[in-house]
Formats: structure tokens, C-alpha cells, sequence
């Protein structure tokens, strides 16, 4: 059971990274970011490392993202190119 | 089917190649992408596919999370190794005043020069 | 670190370094640097009491950067560019040789390197890279490019003590290595074949680029580089006999060029002109400093009856009794042609018609430049009447370095067992036939017409303009490149060459400084790709 | 008395700042003190290990050994002169504050002995670098910030990479555990872990196709800061990574492979300088030219010559401290560091201390420069390697090129201000030459402590 799952969220991460890297909207990018850092903490979680999940959940995935956010306001949302 | 799906081995595969491609994605994120802010996006997802690495690869199916509860004294065994989740808790929080340091930089970078973009940035170099 | 030891070779040269200094304290001199002229003292005694090679190493880098700075105030961008790479190079040699004898000899210290057990590749790679060294600082030809213009661009003093003493560090060190600590029967005589060759050959060339040189300073630059050369020529002879009479010719040397530079300087320091072409008749102006140049100029010459007569002589017989017959030929070649220059110094400032219509007002010479004159012109005198009175210290120094005093222990007579001659026999006779011109000359003077301007030229066809050069200085030596081979020497020129090095080097420089310049995401670029270069090749 | 007060004082310093705010510049001369005042103490009582916590396959381990004790001494020593330097500068609190935490974090990179305090440590000298690097708040300085952290976090997941790798294959953090080991892994993984390690501590330690951004973070670096990146920072990370290579007993043609990296890096850094227009990016090319030969000479594991790479580490140290230091008053009155504004003061003192520094970078007797390099190169003459002795000598000669253009440049040009320097500067700048002729003149006792210390790398942390 937990293989598959394992495998599924890999999955998953691989092709929210991919729209993190790829969306030409930075806003929505920081967005799929977050969402990434959720991804990570739920394997924490299924890798027994629930001391990291919640390190993730807070730090990872909220703060940076929050960060991001602010520093994104500060300038410009969209990519140039 | 699903037993195999359940071993360690196959599942420090899984790890490994996931993580490795998700290594790849922010790698090219970082050498092409032009906007500052991506480039440290990706930098963070290529910093957080080495942490599923490492504590994937450390995980065994069927050991527990290493808490010492009130029955157990010891970390023994039947746990998974703490040190490598340590060590991750330690890299994170490193990661993220390391981020907001460069978002810092760049928010004030952006304010003196109105650019993000990595390729116009051409204060330094040789004077001729 | 620093261990000295007083030797007899190191007692001679340290001698002529005091004198030097000590008569050219009394020079004045616009850029006087007490710290850099005592520093360079400092090294040199360094060099020449050094008992092991760091000393002499030291002494040797002292040297070149003091004086770098000396020159650094007068001299333009390009020589000096041209003094650091030769001479910071000329040391770094020197340093390699150094390592490599640690290497071979585990040692530094002359008394404890022995040679006997070194494979004699290894023996000729330290004798080529010390020989670069001494090349260098003494300006054998392929390395003679930062001289001139080091030599013309500092400032008149300091031209002196390059000639009279720099130069001469490499002779000292030529003597004191491969005499003295890589001993005659490690040597290979091919290269000391070449090294003969490149010598004399050195004079050769330096004395026609001297003879067609319109500068006085860049002709006493060239007539040292030539002078050099017979000093190195004779010394790759190793014997005794060439030992003394490199070592008198350097004694004579020294102090001819200090006596000439000075003398330049002074009529450089009343006219501020340095140029032939525009000096000319100031005998009746400064007829002592015209005396002294002849002294000098007779000694450089190697004439009979002064001190550089007593040194070629040496070098002559030496040559001699060694059967260079060749080598013999291209000296005596070298020392005739070295007349054309020093007529060319005679004539372009004393003697002919004053180029500057402001001749008249320069102002006396100051009694202080006459000082180092006096000294060298007393010593060359000297040595040209009782030429034996400093053998003894050459055979010291013969003694102390292995080798067997080949030359007679007279006053008078100078030489060997293979030729000599009596000093105060030549002088006198020299000395009766010149009373006997100059009465002859007194005699006519009364019938000789005073010309009132420099155009008055009565007993010529035309009538020149004001504007017509009429200095026989101007232009003399031009004939001579119609020869082949002195057209050849001529116009062959360093500044080309040192402009291409330069150049290749700036190019490769702005080609590696772009790589600098890579922004950070090249930068990542270049680590990913580096990265999987090194993975590729480890998997491999 | 513990190891772990030389990186606890300075960073504490640094977070009470609120508390002595307008006396930090005061607090942190004290602090180094303090400091020096610890290594005096320990000097005695070397060598010397500290265990944190748990038993010894992972517990946090402080050593001082001989060569700990060398960087660790140099560190302090550079840090008190910069304090002291700067003990005047009223409006500057936030240099303070960055370079005591800059202290610890180089202190604990030296003293640390296992490999995860020691990426720790990496990354808070790292982050105090970065802090330093935008100090001056101008574009250039964020640009310079900016490109400084890209490629400063390239530099830590390589070294996060190589440390994950160890710990996966051996189980332990430690070290020596990990250096005995080691040699038990797989041989391909042990490539990979040698790989990460070098492009990770690589680019730190400014290597050569891992160092093209180096020069332009000098260039945006305010002057005096340079001069902490050049004789602490760079140095930190050097010692590192020889120390863990060393502990790991990697085999020679890896070691040759470095060899030949630290001869190309001295090179190309010294080419490039000839031409270039900037006197600050010069001296970062010097640097880069400098850490190549260290780098070359570290590999060598000889202990004659990794003793002349250690006298140099600390001459170079204390000769681009002073010039660095009297560049930055140049830049004061000239406001440029271009060749142009360098050829144009006059100041004789400044004038010395210039060309005593570059003479001493040259080795050129009688400064010290010349004995590290004479002990470098009698080392690889001792081991046979002419071939090495004469590419350090011709490379240096391009070097003397450009470093006396600079002073000719100065001697000969129309002079456009005259500057006078203060007399603390005086004072201290003459030290640093004082020190640098007085390593020249005698070296002995500082090359023995440095024998003494080279034979401690070579022989890398043992298992106690």
C-alpha cells in the first residue's frame, strides 16, 4: 500500500515542480511551490519522519512560500520572457 | 503485485529516480530561467529533492517513526535512524533564511535597478 | 638564512663597489633615494660575501627591485616593463637553479655542494638556467633588450653604477659558480663553445649598434654590453691565464664607464643635451672634462699606454696561448671597430662645431662631477705604468678559487710565462711621442685661423644654411649600414619582437579575463558541466 | 574551558548587539581578544578533542590540533586586526554584527570535525559572506549578492550531496570514523562522494573552472571586506577541504588531478590579471592566482611543502589584509579603484606598504612571501617535480608583470591627490609590513610550528 502511494506522490511532485518551473505567471508559481512542500511533508510522513513533515509543512512549504509572496508583491508577478 | 510495490529496495528505487528527476527539473529551472525569483524557486525544489532523497533513502518499511514514547527508552531497531531527519530539520531551516536573504537582495536589487531579469544585470565585469 | 663569508673574489668586487659608491656620493643628482642606493649597497655586499646560494639569491632580488625603483622614476612604461620581465626572470632563473642543486645536491651552501654524483644531464640544465641569470644581468645578446634602454633612461648616476657594477654581478657569479662550485670538469664544453660564440658575437653586434647610436648614453650602453661580452668570452675559456684577464678587465671596465658615464652626465648636466647632433665643440668650454673622456676613451679602446691595454693584452695572449685563433680574430675585430665609437664621443661633443647656438651659455661644470672622474682617470693612468701592481690580488683570488697564478708578480711587467710587456717602457715611450706632437701642434697653433661663426666654413665650395646639420657627429655611421652584414645588425631590432610578446600576452589575457565575466547562471552552467565531465570520466 | 566558547562568544556578541548597539565596534575587539585570549590558553594543551553529546560515532566533535590551532590563531588574529582597523567607524554597527557571526562561522569550519557541523558551519560563513557582500547597498553590491548566492547555493547542495552519500553508505558523521571507513565503500560511490565534495568546497575554495565569479564579487564587495574573503574565508574553506581529502586517505591521482587544477587555476588567474583595468579585480586575481598554488601545494602531501603552503596561507593572509586595507584608502579619496585613480596619489607610506605587499605576493626576499615559496619549492624539488618548479616560477613572472606595472604606474603619473593617512591606519598597516619582514627575516620558529602542522594534515583526523 505504501508503495503505491509512495509512488503516486513522486509522481505528483515531479509534475507539480514541473509547472513550478515552467508557469509563466510567478504568483501561481509560488502557488505550485507551496503545493510542493505539501507533496514532500505527506512522503515525510509516509517515511516515518514526522519531525520533518511538520518542519516542511511550516517552514518549506509555508514560510518560503510566504516570503516568496511578499517579495513578490515588492517587484513584478510576471515573467518577462 | 503489490507485495514487491511494499520492499524496501524497490521503493529506495522509486526515491531515487523520482527524486532525481524532480533534481533535474529545478536544475534546468535554475540554469534557464531568466527571473531571479524562479531561479530561487528552483534552487529550493533542487535543495528539497535532495531532502526526499535522503530520508527516503534512509526509510525501511515497517519501522516507526524514531519518538521515544513512554514504553520505550531506547532508540533501537525497530526504528527509523534519526540522525539523517536531524539533519534535514537543521538543512531546512538553514534553506529558508538562506531564501529570504536572496529574495531580501533581490527586492532591493529590484527597487535600485527596476530588473529581475538575470540577464540584465551587467554592473559587474571588467571596466575597459 | 644569511650566511656570509669573506672571500678574496668577493673582497675584489666589494672593492670596486665601495669606490664606486663612495666617488659617486660626491655626483649631484636631482633623484637622490638615500633608502634605495643603500639598499642596493646592502645587496650587493650580499651577493658578494653570500657563503650559500639563498644569500646570494636574495642579495641578487634585492638588487633587481631596488634598482627597478631607481630606474621607475625616469624611465618610460615599456622599459621598465622590459627591466622587470628580464631581470624578476633573470632571478627566477636563478631560483630554479637553485632548487634544481638543492634537488641534486641537497644543499645550499657553497662548501657542501658536490657535484660528482649528479647525472650530467641534470649538471647542464643548472649551468643552462645560470647561465640565463648571468646572461641577463650582464646583457649577452639574446637578453641584452632591457639594457639599452634601462642604461639611456635612468637617470645619469644611476647609469653609472649599472655599467660600472651591475653588469658585473654576473661576471662575479659566472666566476664564483662555474669556478668555483660547478668546477671545470663537470662542465660541457660545447656549451662553453656557445657560450663564447654569444659573447664575442655580443660585442660584435653591441659595437656597431654602439658606432651608429646618436644617444651618448645608449653608445656607452652598447660599448658596455660589448665590453661585457669580451669579459664573458674570456671567461668560458676557464683557464688561469683568462681568469686574470677577465678579472683585470673587469677592474678597467668599472671604472671606465664610471668615468665616462659621469663625464657624460656632467655636459648632459650644464647642456641638458643628450644627443650628438645637437652637442659639439665644447673643448675650449670644459677643457678638463675633455682630457678626462680621453682617458676614459683610450682605456675603453684598449690602447697602449693606459689601463685597457694592459686587460686586452691579457685577453689577446690569452686567447693566444688557448689557440682560439677565431674567436682571437673576432675580439681583435670587435676591439678595432670600438675606435668608430669612441671617436664618435670625442668628436660629437668636443670636438667640431657647437649644433647649439646656446653653447656659449651653459654654465660651468660643478666641481663634484670631476670627483669619480678623477678617481677612475687616476686608476686607468695607474694601471697603464705599473700594470702588475693588482696581480697579487688576482692571484689571491686565483689561489682561493683552485687555480694556479699564471702571472708574474712585477710592478712594471705584466704578463705571463707565454707573453709580457713593461708598463713604464710604453707609457714612456707613449709619453715621449705625445710631447713630441702636441709641440709640433703649439708650434702651428699661432698659423691657425679662428672661424667666427659655425657657418663660416671659408675654405669649402658652398656656403651652408643655418639650417644644414654640419656636426660630423650627425649621421655618422650611416655609411656603414651599406655593408651586408653591419645593414643586417643594424636593422634588426628587439622593439618588434618585445611588441608582438606583449601583445600575445594581452590578447590571452582578455581571452581568460571574459571567462570572469560569466554571470552566475553560466557559472552554473560551467559547474553542472564540469560536474558531469569529471562523473564521465570517473565512470569510464 | 571548551572548544565550543570560540563559536559561541562571537555569535552571542553579535545577537546582544541590541544591548551595546553604539559600542559594538568596542564589543568586538573585546571579543577577539577574548579569543585570542582562549587560543593563547590553548596553545599549551594541544592537541585537543571536545565530544558533545553522545559517544563518538556521532557525537559533535571539536578538534585542535596543530593545524586547527594555525587557522584557528590566523582567524582570530585577522579578525582582531580588522576590528581594531575599524574601531572608528561610529555609523557601521552592521559590519560588526555580520563579522562576528563571519568569525564563528570560520571558526567552527576549523574546528569542527564532523562532516555535518561542517556543513553547518559552510553555510553560516557562507550567509555572512552573502550579508558582506551587499553591504554597501548599491546595485552593484545586490548584483554582486545576488550572483554570490546563486552559485554559493550550487556550492551547498554539492557539499549536501557528498555528506548525504557518506552517512547513506557508512552510517556515521565522525570524521575519522569516516575516514577509516571510507575505503570500505563502493568504488563508484566513494568517486561520487570525492566529486561532490570537490565541486561543493571547489567553488568556495575558488578553484579553477569552479572561480570565474570571483572576481566580481570582490569587485562588489566593499574593499576592506575583500580583504576577510581573501585571508579568512577562502583559507577556511581550503583547510576544510585538505582536511577531510586527507582524513579520507584519497589515492595520488586524485591528488595529482588537484595538482594539476591548482597549476591551471594559478595560470589562467594571472593571465587575466595582466590586462585588467580595476585594481580591486587585480588583487581578487592575485587571490585566485594565490589559492591555486596553495591549492597545488596542499595536494602534494609532502610535508616540506604543505608546511611552505601553510607559512604562505598566513603571508598571503596578512599582505592582502594590507593591501586590501590600503586600497580601501585609496578608494577613499579617489572614489575608484581603476589603475587610473591608483596611478594618481602620492603617498610614500601608502607607497611602501603597496610595494611591500606585492613583493612579499611575488616572493621576492627579503619578505615572507619568499621563504613560503622557497619551502614550496624545495618540497617539490625534494620530491623530484622540476616539472612544477618551473611552471610556479614562469607564472610568477607573469604575476611581477602586472604587479609592477601597478607601482610603476604610480611612480611615474602626474599626481592628482595627496593622501594623508591617519595615524591608527598607519600604525596598524606598518605592523602588518613589520610582520611580513620579520617572517622574512626569521621564519625558523614559524616554519617549525608550520612542520609541525603539516604533518597533522597529512596525517588527518585519526580515530581516537
Amino acid at each position: 500500500m505504501i508503495g503505491v502511494l509512495i509512488v503516486i506522490i513522486f509522481t505528483a511532485l515531479t509534475v507539480i515542480a514541473f509547472w513550478v518551473v515552467s508557469s509563466r505567471d510567478l504568483s501561481s508559481s509560488v502557488i505550485y511551490f507551496m503545493a510542493f512542500g505539501l507533496g514532500s511533508t505527506v512522503l515525510y510522513v509516509l517515511f516515518s519522519a514526522p519531525d520533518v513533515a511538520l518542519t516542511e509543512a511550516v517552514i518549506g512549504a509555508g514560510i518560503s512560500g510566504v516570503v516568496f509572496l511578499v517579495s513578490l508583491l515588492q517587484t513584478q508577478t510576471k515573467e518577462d520572457t | 503485485m503489490l507485495e514487491t510495490l511494499n520492499q524496501t529496495t524497490f521503493l529506495h528505487t522509486v526515491v531515487a529516480i523520482g527524486s532525481f528527476t524532480i533534481f533535474t527539473i529545478g536544475l534546468v529551472g535554475v540554469l534557464s530561467k531568466k527571473n531571479l525569483f524562479k531561479i530561487f524557486l528552483s534552487l529550493s525544489i533542487v535543495e528539497s529533492s535532495l531532502f526526499l532523497f535522503f530520508i527516503g533513502s534512509h526509510f525501511e518499511v515497517g519501522k516507526a517513526a524514531p519518538i521515544v514514547a513512554d514504553g520505550i527508552k531506547l532508540f533501537d531497531g525497530h526504528m527509523v535512524d534519526p540522525v539523517p531527519q536531524a539533519m534535514i530539520l537543521t538543512t531546512i531551516v538553514i534553506g529558508v533564511a538562506v531564501l529570504a536573504l536572496s529574495l531580501t537582495f533581490v527586492v532591493n536589487y529590484y527597487r535600485l535597478s527596476g530588473n529581475i531579469d538575470i540577464d540584465k544585470m551587467d554592473e559587474l565585469g571588467e571596466v575597459q | 638564512m644569511f650566511n656570509f663569508e669573506i672571500t678574496a673574489l668577493g673582497n675584489m668586487f666589494f672593492g670596486l663597489t665601495v669606490l664606486v659608491f663612495v666617488s659617486l656620493f660626491f655626483v649631484p643628482n636631482k633623484h637622490r633615494s638615500v633608502t634605495l642606493y643603500s639598499l642596493l649597497f646592502a645587496s650587493l655586499a650580499c651577493i658578494f660575501y653570500a657563503s650559500d646560494l639563498i644569500t646570494l639569491f636574495i642579495g641578487w632580488e634585492i638588487m633587481g627591485w631596488s634598482s627597478y625603483f631607481l630606474i621607475a622614476k625616469t624611465a618610460d612604461k615599456q622599459t621598465l616593463q622590459k627591466y622587470i620581465v628580464f631581470n624578476i626572470g633573470g632571478a627566477f632563473t636563478l631560483l630554479g637553479a637553485i632548487i634544481l642543486i638543492y634537488g641534486a645536491c641537497g644543499s645550499f651552501v657553497y662548501s657542501e655542494l658536490d657535484f660528482s654524483a649528479v647525472p650530467s644531464g641534470q649538471v647542464t640544465a643548472i649551468t643552462i638556467l645560470l647561465l640565463l641569470t648571468l646572461f641577463v644581468k650582464s646583457g649577452i645578446m639574446p637578453f641584452h633588450y632591457w639594457v639599452v634602454d634601462s642604461y639611456s633612461q635612468s637617470n645619469d648616476l644611476f647609469s653609472a653604477v649599472l655599467s660600472a657594477i651591475i653588469s658585473k654581478t654576473g661576471v662575479f657569479a659566472f666566476i664564483l659558480i662555474f669556478f668555483q662550485i660547478i668546477t671545470v670538469q663537470y662542465l660541457q664544453t660545447p656549451i662553453l663553445e656557445v657560450v663564447a660564440w654569444l659573447g664575442v658575437l655580443t660585442s660584435i653586434i653591441a659595437t656597431f649598434k654602439a658606432i651608429n647610436e646618436d644617444e651618448a648614453k645608449r653608445l656607452l650602453a652598447y660599448s658596455s654590453i660589448a665590453q661585457v661580452g669580451y669579459i664573458v668570452t674570456i671567461l668560458s675559456i676557464m683557464g688561469s691565464l683568462s681568469l686574470e684577464a677577465a678579472l683585470y678587465h673587469t677592474v678597467i671596465h668599472t671604472f671606465v664607464k664610471l668615468l665616462l658615464f659621469i663625464n657624460v652626465a656632467a655636459i648632459i648636466y650644464v647642456s641638458k643635451q643628450h644627443r650628438f647632433s645637437t652637442l659639439g665643440g665644447l673643448l675650449y668650454k670644459y677643457p678638463l672634462n675633455f682630457i678626462l673622456l680621453v682617458v676614459g676613451i683610450i682605456s675603453l679602446a684598449g690602447m697602449p699606454p693606459l689601463g685597457g691595454f694592459s686587460s686586452k693584452f691579457l685577453i689577446y695572449t690569452a686567447l693566444l696561448e688557448e689557440h682560439k685563433g677565431l674567436l682571437l680574430a673576432a675580439v681583435l675585430f670587435s676591439s678595432a671597430s670600438a675606435f668608430l665609437y669612441c671617436y664618435k664621443l670625442v668628436y660629437g661633443i668636443y670636438l667640431g662645431q657647437p649644433t647649439n647656438p646656446k653653447t656659449e651659455a651653459y654654465p660651468r661644470i660643478p666641481l663634484r662631477f670631476y670627483v669619480p672622474q678623477i678617481l677612475g682617470a687616476v686608476i686607468l693612468i695607474t694601471l697603464g705604468t705599473i700594470p702588475g701592481v693588482i696581480v697579487p690580488m688576482f692571484n689571491g683570488i686565483l689561489g682561493s678559487v683552485g687555480f694556479e697564478p699564471v702571472l708574474y708578480r712585477g710592478v712594471f711587467v705584466l704578463g705571463s710565462d707565454f707573453a709580457s710587456f713593461n708598463g713604464g717602457v710604453v707609457i714612456g715611450a707613449f709619453g715621449l711621442i705625445f710631447v713630441l706632437i702636441l709641440l709640433f701642434f703649439v708650434r702651428l697653433k699661432n698659423r691657425s685661423v679662428k672661424p667666427k661663426d659655425r657657418l663660416d666654413i671659408s675654405y669649402c665650395g658652398e656656403v651652408p644654411r643655418a639650417d644644414v646639420n654640419l656636426h660630423y657627429g650627425y649621421g655618422m655611421g650611416r655609411e656603414l649600414s651599406r655593408i651586408g652584414l653591419i645593414k643586417m645588425i643594424l636593422s634588426r631590432s628587439s622593439h618588434a619582437l618585445w611588441q608582438r610578446v606583449s601583445t600575445l600576452f594581452g590578447d590571452l589575457s582578455g581571452i581568460t579575463q571574459k571567462l570572469y565575466t560569466l554571470s552566475a547562471q553560466n557559472m552554473g552552467l560551467v559547474i553542472f558541466a564540469f560536474f558531469t565531465i569529471l562523473l564521465y570520466m570517473g565512470v569510464k | 574551558m571548551s572548544l565550543v566558547y570560540f563559536i559561541a562568544i562571537p555569535i552571542l556578541a553579535s545577537f546582544l548587539t541590541p544591548f551595546y548597539k553604539n559600542y559594538l565596534r568596542f564589543v568586538s575587539v573585546l571579543v577577539n581578544i577574548l579569543l585570542a585570549g582562549f587560543a593563547a590558553f590553548f596553545y599549551s594543551r594541544l592537541p585537543l578533542n571536545e565530544f558533545i553529546s553522545l559517544d563518538s560515532p556521532l557525537s559533535i566533535i571539536f578538534i585542535l590540533d596543530y593545524v586547527s590551532f594555525f587557522f584557528v590563531s590566523l582567524f582570530i588574529g585577522v579578525m582582531l586586526f580588522f576590528s581594531l582597523y575599524s574601531i572608528k567607524e561610529k555609523n557601521n554597527t552592521a559590519v560588526f554584527v555580520v563579522t562576528n557571526i563571519f568569525t564563528s562561522g570560520a571558526l567552527g569550519l576549523i574546528l569542527s570535525a564532523d562532516i555535518f557541523n561542517i556543513y553547518i558551519f559552510f553555510e553560516i560563513a557562507s550567509i555572512s559572506a552573502y550579508i558582506l557582500t551587499g553591504l554597501n547597498r548599491d546595485k552593484v553590491a545586490y548584483s554582486g549578492a545576488i550572483k554570490y548566492m546563486i552559485v554559493g547555493a550550487v556550492a551547498s547542495i554539492f557539499l549536501l550531496l557528498g555528506i548525504m552519500l557518506m552517512y547513506l553508505n557508512l552510517g556515521y558523521l565522525t570524521l575519522s570514523s569516516i575516514g577509516a571507513g571510507f575505503h570500505t565503500m563502493d568504488k563508484g560511490i566513494q568517486y561520487l562522494v570525492l566529486l561532490s565534495l570537490f565541486i561543493g568546497f571547489g567553488i568556495k575554495t575558488e578553484i579553477l573552472p569552479l572561480n570565474f565569479w570571483v572576481a566580481d564579487i570582490y569587485q562588489a564587495t566593499p574593499t576592506k571586506i575583500a580583504a576577510l574573503f581573501s585571508a579568512v574565508l577562502s583559507k577556511a574553506y581550503l583547510f576544510v577541504f585538505f582536511h577531510i581529502l586527507y582524513t579520507l586517505k584519497v589515492d595520488a591521482p586524485a591528488l595529482l588531478f588537484l595538482t594539476a587544477i591548482g597549476l591551471l587555476s594559478f595560470a589562467v588567474a594571472e593571465l587575466s590579471a595582466l590586462r585588467s583595468k580595476d585594481v580591486k579585480r587585480i588583487f581578487a586575481y592575485s587571490t585566485l592566482g594565490q589559492l591555486g598554488v596553495l591549492f597545488l601545494a596542499l595536494s602534494s602531501a609532502n610535508v616540506v611543502v604543505v608546511s611552505g603552503a601553510l607559512f604562505l596561507i598566513l603571508v598571503h593572509s596578512i599582505s592582502k589584509l594590507m593591501l586590501f586595507f590600503s586600497l580601501d584608502l585609496v578608494e577613499k579619496k579617489m572614489h575608484s579603484t581603476r589603475v587610473e585613480a591608483f596611478a594618481g596619489f602620492r603617498s610614500a607610506f601608502l607607497f611602501t606598504i603597496f610595494a611591500i605587499g606585492f613583493l612579499s605576493l611575488l616572493g621576492i626576499p627579503p619578505f615572507a612571501g619568499f621563504i613560503a615559496k622557497l619551502t614550496i619549492l624545495k618540497g617539490f624539488a625534494s620530491m623530484g617535480a622540476y616539472g612544477i618548479v618551473g611552471a610556479i616560477l614562469a607564472i610568477s613572472l607573469v604575476e611581477a608583470t602586472y604587479f609592477f606595472r601597478l607601482l610603476s604606474a604610480n611612480q611615474r603619473s602626474k599626481k592628482t591627490a595627496e593622501i594623508k593617512v591617519p595615524l591608527l591606519q598607519k600604525i596598524m598597516l606598518s605592523l602588518l609590513a613589520l610582520a611580513i619582514l620579520y617572517l622574512g627575516l626569521f621564519p625558523q620558529g614559524l616554519l617549525d610550528f608550520c612542520t609541525d602542522a603539516a604533518q597533522t594534515l597529512i596525517q588527518g583526523v585519526i580515530h581516537v
